[in-house]
C-alpha cells in the first residue's frame, strides 16, 4: 500500500499514546513549539506524563498547559524558570513536590536526546562537571579533560513542529524551526510531525531535513501556532 | 571616576574580538557587543537554537517568527549564514569550533571559575540554557559583568558562592570599572577607568589582583 | 530436489518484506531482494552511504558517479527519497530505525550469533564495513545464505567457527533448501523445499533441527 | 577583513600540514573521494601520517598511492581488503608489520569522528560487542544491552569532497557525496573542502550542508576527480 503518513486530526495523531507516557516536544527561542498537538494532548488528559521539553514554561509555548492540567508527573528540560515574579504553575507544583524535575544543561539535554535516537546507551560529556547539575553523577578523566557519564533519553511520542510534510514524512522546517526537533524525532517510538502544510508530492530529496523514517504522523495546522 | 555604562562595557568586549572569528553572545549586556563591532571585522555570530550568522535586530518589516535567536529576539541573517539544529548547535559549542563566548555572569573566582547560572531565587525554578556548554566548551570565555552587586558586594571573588557553570574557564573579565585577565596566577589587571586608584578597585575586589605598572585607561566613548 | 537459485532465494526473501518498511539489503544476493517484492508493498531500501530510498539500478543514460550506494552500484532514487550522511546513516541504523536487514553470511548459530564479516583470507585485510552495525541495529536481521559451503561443510552451526558479526542476532535464514527461524529453543524450520526430506535436511545441518509435523514447503517461481 | 576561504590551489590548502599528521579522508561507495587533494598531499611528500579513512583500498580513491609511496604509518579504517587475489600495496605493508591497522565497524568508525567534532570524548556502543574488533576493549552493560567504550578520534587535517562552496566555506554536496566529509570537517584542526566550484556569493542558508564555521579552505577542482 502507497506510504501516506499524513492524517486528519491532531486527535487522530495521538492514537495509542496513553497514560505515563514520556513526551519530547520541540521548541526554542520561540520558534518550533507544536501548540496545536500539546493542545490535543492536553484535549486528551492522559495521565502521569514524563515531559521532556527545553523549557518547561517557556511563554510562547503551551507546555504550560499540560502542567496545570496536573498531566505531568516529571519535567526534564533545561529551563524551568516562569518570567513572572509570583511561581508559574511548574513552580508551584515542584515547590509542592508534585513534579519531579531533571535539569540538564541544554547541550546535555539535546545530545541525550541525540544519543538515544542514534542507539548510544551512554556518553561522556566535560559540560556539568563540578557542577550542582551533575552532582551524584559518575565522572571520570579522559586525558586532561574531565567528565560526566550521562545516558540516553529515549520517549514514547515526539511532537515537534516544522513547515512542510510529504506523504513520506519527510519534513522542512522553517529558519530556526527546527532546534530539537530533528533529534527528538529519532527519539521516540512515534513521533508526530505538526507542518503548516502537508503534501503529497514527495519533498525534493536535496530540501529534506528530517527524513520521514522518523516520522510516523503528519499533520497540517495552517497558519495556527 | 566616572564607570562604565551597559553599552560601553559591551563596547570594550567589542574591541577584543578577532576578525574572522565565531562568537556566541550571551544574553544581556553580552548581545549587546555585536552592535559595537569595529569597522572592517567580519565575524559569525553563533546562537545556542542553531543560527550561525546571527544578523542585526529584524526591523517590524523584516520581524519573521521562526526566525529567532536562543533569547526569543527576533532577528535577520548574515550573508553566509544557515542554521543547523539543537544537537548539531551544541555539538558545535562543545566541540571547541565557537571562537569566543561572551557571557554574563555573577561571579568569577581567581582560578577562573565562573558561576553564571543560578541565583537560587526564592520560588522559582532553576534555569541553566546552554551557559555550561558554552563555558566548557568555547576556546574563550570572556565575562562581562558588574564589578560589584547592587549591594556593593564583590563578585571578582576567591571562590565561588554561587552554584558555579563551570570550572576554571574564563579568560578576560570586562567590568564598569576594569578588564581583568585571568592568569594562572589569578586575576591580573589590565585596564583601569579613568580616575580610579588601584587600592580602590583592590577595595571593591575580594580577590588579590595583580596590577602591572604599565596598566591601562579603561576608555570608551560616550554612547548615549 | 532442486534447490533455489540465488535469484529464487532473493524472491523467497523478498516475500516476506512487510509493506512499510525501511529495509537495508547488504551486497550479493540480499540486494536482489529489491528486484522480487510483491507487487503493492511499499519499502524504503536504505544504504549505510546514507541513501534512503534506492530506486532501481541506474540505466546507463542515468548513470551519475555521484549516486551511488554502499556497494559502489549506481542507482535511482525512488520518491520521497533524501540523502545523509554517514554519522547519521549509521545513528539510523544502530539507532534502531531500520526495520529488517537482509545481509549475507557464512555461518549462523543456533543461538542466532552471525559470522558474515571476515573469510581470514590469506594475504587480504580485513573488511567489516557496516555488517556488525546493520546486525547489531536492525530490529529483524534475517540471512540469505546456501546451507552449505561449497564443499558441502554445514553453516548452521552448533556455535560460529568464524569471526562473529553480531551475537544473538539473527531472526531468519532463508536457504537454498530451506527457510529457518532462530528461537529461543534453537532453530526451527519453517519450510523445505520440495523432494528434500527432513531427514536428508538434518543430515547437511550441523545444529539440531526442530522440524515441526506442519512445516512448509519452500518454493520459488521459475526466475530464468 | 571580509572572509574568504578560497585558496588559489591544492598546495596552498596544505599549508602549515606536517610529517606525523592524522589526516582524515571522505568519501565511499564511489563517491565524495577528494582526489585532488589526496594527490596533493602525496606531491607534498610527508611522511608518518595517520590516515583515518573508511577504506585503504577503494579503487576509486587514491588514499592508496600515499601508502604506497611509503608516507603512511598507521590506517583507521572500516575495510582494508583490496579487491584483486594478490595483496594490494597496504596488504603488503601490513603483512610486513611496516603500517599499523586499527579496523572498525563502519558506524563506529563515524561515530568516532562525530564525537571528535562534538567534544564527546567517549561513549558506550552495542556494536561490536562480543566479536574480534572489540577484543581488549573496556565493556559495560547498560539495560540488557552490552556495549563497548568507544573514544573520539580527532585530526589534524581533513580533506572532504563537496560539489559547491562559498567564500564563507559553506558547502552544497551532490547526491551521496557527502558520506564521511560533513563528520570529518567538524574533527580535524584544518579542514579543506575540493568542491568543483566556489562561489562568492553565499550559497541560501536552507541549502548549506556543512557550515563554514567547519571548514577553512576551499578548492575549486572543476570536474576532476
Amino acid at each position: 500500500m502507497a506510504i501516506d503518513k499524513r492524517v486528519a486530526s491532531a486527535a487522530e495523531a495521538l492514537d495509542g499514546i496513553e497514560d505515563g507516557a514520556t513526551v519530547l516536544i520541540s521548541g526554542f527561542g520561540g520558534a518550533g513549539f507544536p501548540n496545536i498537538m500539546i493542545r490535543a494532548l492536553r484535549d486528551r488528559d492522559l495521565k502521569g506524563l514524563t515531559l521532556v521539553v527545553n523549557s518547561a514554561t517557556h511563554p510562547f509555548s503551551y507546555t504550560h498547559e499540560l502542567i496545570e492540567a496536573g498531566q505531568v508527573q516529571k519535567v526534564i528540560c533545561s529551563a524551568a524558570r516562569g518570567r513572572g515574579k509570583e511561581p508559574s504553575p511548574f513552580e508551584k507544583l515542584w515547590m509542592d513536590g508534585k513534579i519531579e524535575l531533571e535539569c540538564l544543561p541544554q547541550g546535555t539535554f539535546a545530545e541525550r536526546i541525540r544519543a538515544g535516537g542514534a542507539g548510544i546507551p551512554a556518553f561522556y560529556t566535560p559540560v556539568g562537571f563540578g557542577t550542582d547539575l551533575a552532582a551524584g553523577k559518575e565522572v571520570r578523566r579522559f586525558g586532561d579533560v574531565d567528565c560526566v557519564l550521562e545516558t540516553a533519553i529515549t520517549g514514547d511520542l515526539a511532537l515537534i513542529r516544522g513547515d512542510v510534510a510529504d506523504r513520506y514524512g519527510n519534513v522542512i522546517f522553517r529558519h530556526a524551526q527546527a532546534n530539537f526537533g530533528p533529534a527528538m524525532a529519532t527519539a521516540a517510538r512515534i513521533t508526530v510531525a505538526e507542518v503548516r502544510e502537508t503534501q503529497a508530492e514527495p519533498i525534493a530529496p536535496e530540501r529534506v531535513q528530517l527524513s520521514g523514517v522518523y516520522v510516523n504522523r503528519a499533520v497540517a495546522v495552517g497558519d495556527a501556532r | 571616576m566616572k564607570p562604565l555604562t551597559r553599552n560601553q562595557m559591551a563596547w570594550r568586549a567589542a574591541q577584543d574580538v578577532e576578525d574572522g572569528t565565531v562568537v556566541n553572545l550571551g544574553i544581556g549586556i553580552p548581545v549587546l557587543v555585536s552592535d559595537y563591532l569595529p569597522e572592517g571585522r567580519d565575524v559569525f555570530f553563533q546562537s545556542e537554537n542553531g543560527v550561525i550568522g546571527v544578523g542585526p535586530a529584524a526591523t517590524p518589516e523584516q520581524e519573521d517568527p521562526d526566525l529567532v535567536d536562543a533569547g526569543s529576539r527576533r532577528i535577520t541573517l548574515r550573508p553566509g549564514a544557515t542554521i543547523v539544529d539543537s544537537a548539531a548547535s551544541f555539538a558545535m559549542i562543545r566541540g571547541g569550533h565557537i571562537d569566543v563566548t561572551i557571557l554574563g555572569a555573577f561571579e568569577v573566582a581567581s582560578n577562573g571559575d565562573l558561576a553564571n547560572w543560578d541565583m537560587r531565587i526564592p520560588n522559582k525554578g532553576p534555569l541553566v540554557g546552554g551557559a555550561m556548554d558554552l563555558a566548557v566548551g568555547a576556546k574563550a570565555v570572556r565575562v562581562i559583568m558588574e564589578h560589584n552587586t547592587r549591594k556593593g558586594e564583590p563578585r571578582l571573588l576567591d571562590a565561588c558562592r554561587l552554584p558555579v557553570t563551570a570550572l576554571e574557564c574564563v579568560k578576560r573579565i570586562y567590568t564598569d570599572i576594569a578588564v581583568i585577565d585571568v592568569e594562572a596566577t589569578g586575576f591580573v589587571v589590565r585596564e583601569i577607568v579613568e580616575g580610579l586608584s588601584p587600592d580602590e578597585l583592590r577595595a571593591r575586589t575580594e580577590a588579590e589582583l595583580s596590577i602591572p605598572q604599565d596598566v591601562g585607561v579603561l576608555r570608551a566613548p560616550d554612547l548615549g
